[in-house]
């Protein structure tokens, strides 16, 4: 099992209701494996995991990439700065 | 002088931008020419749905924005090797309508080198892969406000 | 609100150009982006015939200077109606390398209305048709800087 | 007779040796007619005339305008500004 934290931002994070989260997932899970755990682990996340943006280690991360361990992932919706 | 020694300020602040401060930090004795972008605040919008605005409460995922920030720049030195000095600055927290609430900056020794299209190219990008938010807050409650570009593998 | 109402600064002056005090002068509450362009004194060029600059010595016809920036202002707001506040400030005296020496500033409600470009409008037409000179002081003494612009009937 | 003012500036100004001068000249007298004066009488700027800029009343004025009464005369070369 891999640890991870997790960190949510704007609409994410106000469905998610919290900030951060710590977890341990399975070595291979890919993005795409975690977005569905999370969507199964907490359906208010669940229509937010069709749209959202996934980063590993602060960089963008898309569905086949693997998680590794310690990963710091970040979920957030498109970006709105400026 | 090579890109690395070259001054490159980005940064995600809850400061007031200033700019004549950040114009001289990005000043070399071969500058001449400086283009500035600044967005602001609106406090009333009249394009598309046309709305007012109280006042946006701004977050940002900070250190990856930094990082991001930073790859703006880089890739404005990558298509417009004359630029001297580059600013790449967002403000967060609660910005009310007429605050300046994003700076891009870039100098070069003339203005015909680039310099207005490398500092337009800098807030396109920021506005697409810099992870800032702002939601709206007006007379009929709050809002996030909807981005729309989605990055591509390597962004 | 008519164009006449809308802020409109040209000034020819001996003082710093302050950029914070110019962007808030022309911003409104529609006023969502700024482009801004500053010259500064090159104490080192390259490009053409290099040389190096110990002070630009700048002097103006003043009045009509000013009537000739307020012209330049309109042609800005003929060219791009969109535009919300115009700033052209041009600093005259003995000034030192690395310092801001022109401003051009145009305001707007969204940054793809021409905005970048009526900037760079500005300057090229304050370079052709404000009467302002520049002598150049150098290692190797004085010389004035020659303009080529000969304006046209009307301009 | 007009009365006129004129300015110099820049190189005009260095060659001249003053900043203005005030002179009459003939009702009917143009810019192009002006410079021939200004040549003969002050040999010093007659070189400058070729590609001197002539202003009336703070605005550009060409060979063939007449120069009205009281006109204030601007003489500079092309100007560098910014």
């Amino acid at each position: 099992m891999n640890h991870i934290k997790l960190l949510f931002f704007a609409t994410i994070r106000d469905r998610a209701g919290v900030r951060s989260m710590e977890m341990d997932i399975p070595a291979d899970m890919t993005i795409a494996g975690l977005k569905e755990k999370l969507s199964v682990d907490y359906p208010n996340l669940k229509e937010s995991m069709r749209s959202v943006l996934m980063t590993i280690n602060r960089e963008y991360a898309f569905d086949e990439a693997v998680v590794p361990a310690n990963a710091e992932i970040g979920m957030f919706p498109p970006v709105s700065g400026g | 002088m090579t890109a690395s020694e070259l001054p490159t300020i980005y940064s995600i602040t809850e400061s007031e931008i200033d700019l004549n401060d950040l114009l001289e930090k990005i000043t070399l004795t071969s500058t001449g020419a400086a283009a500035i972008f600044t967005g602001m605040v609106r406090g009333v919008t009249t394009r598309g749905d046309a709305h007012e605005t109280e006042y946006l409460e701004y977050e940002s995922y900070v250190p990856m924005a930094e990082a991001k920030m930073k790859q703006v720049a880089d890739e404005i030195r990558e298509r417009w090797p004359v630029i001297e000095g580059i600013a790449v600055v967002q403000r967060i927290g609660k910005l009310y309508p007429k605050t300046p609430t994003v700076l891009i900056a870039c100098t070069a020794a003339h203005r015909d080198t680039g310099v207005f299209d490398a500092a337009r190219y800098g807030i396109d990008r920021l506005k697409e892969i810099v992870p800032v938010w702002k939601k709206e807050i007006g007379p009929n409650g709050q809002e996030w406000v909807e981005g729309d570009y989605i990055p591509k593998p390597g962004e």
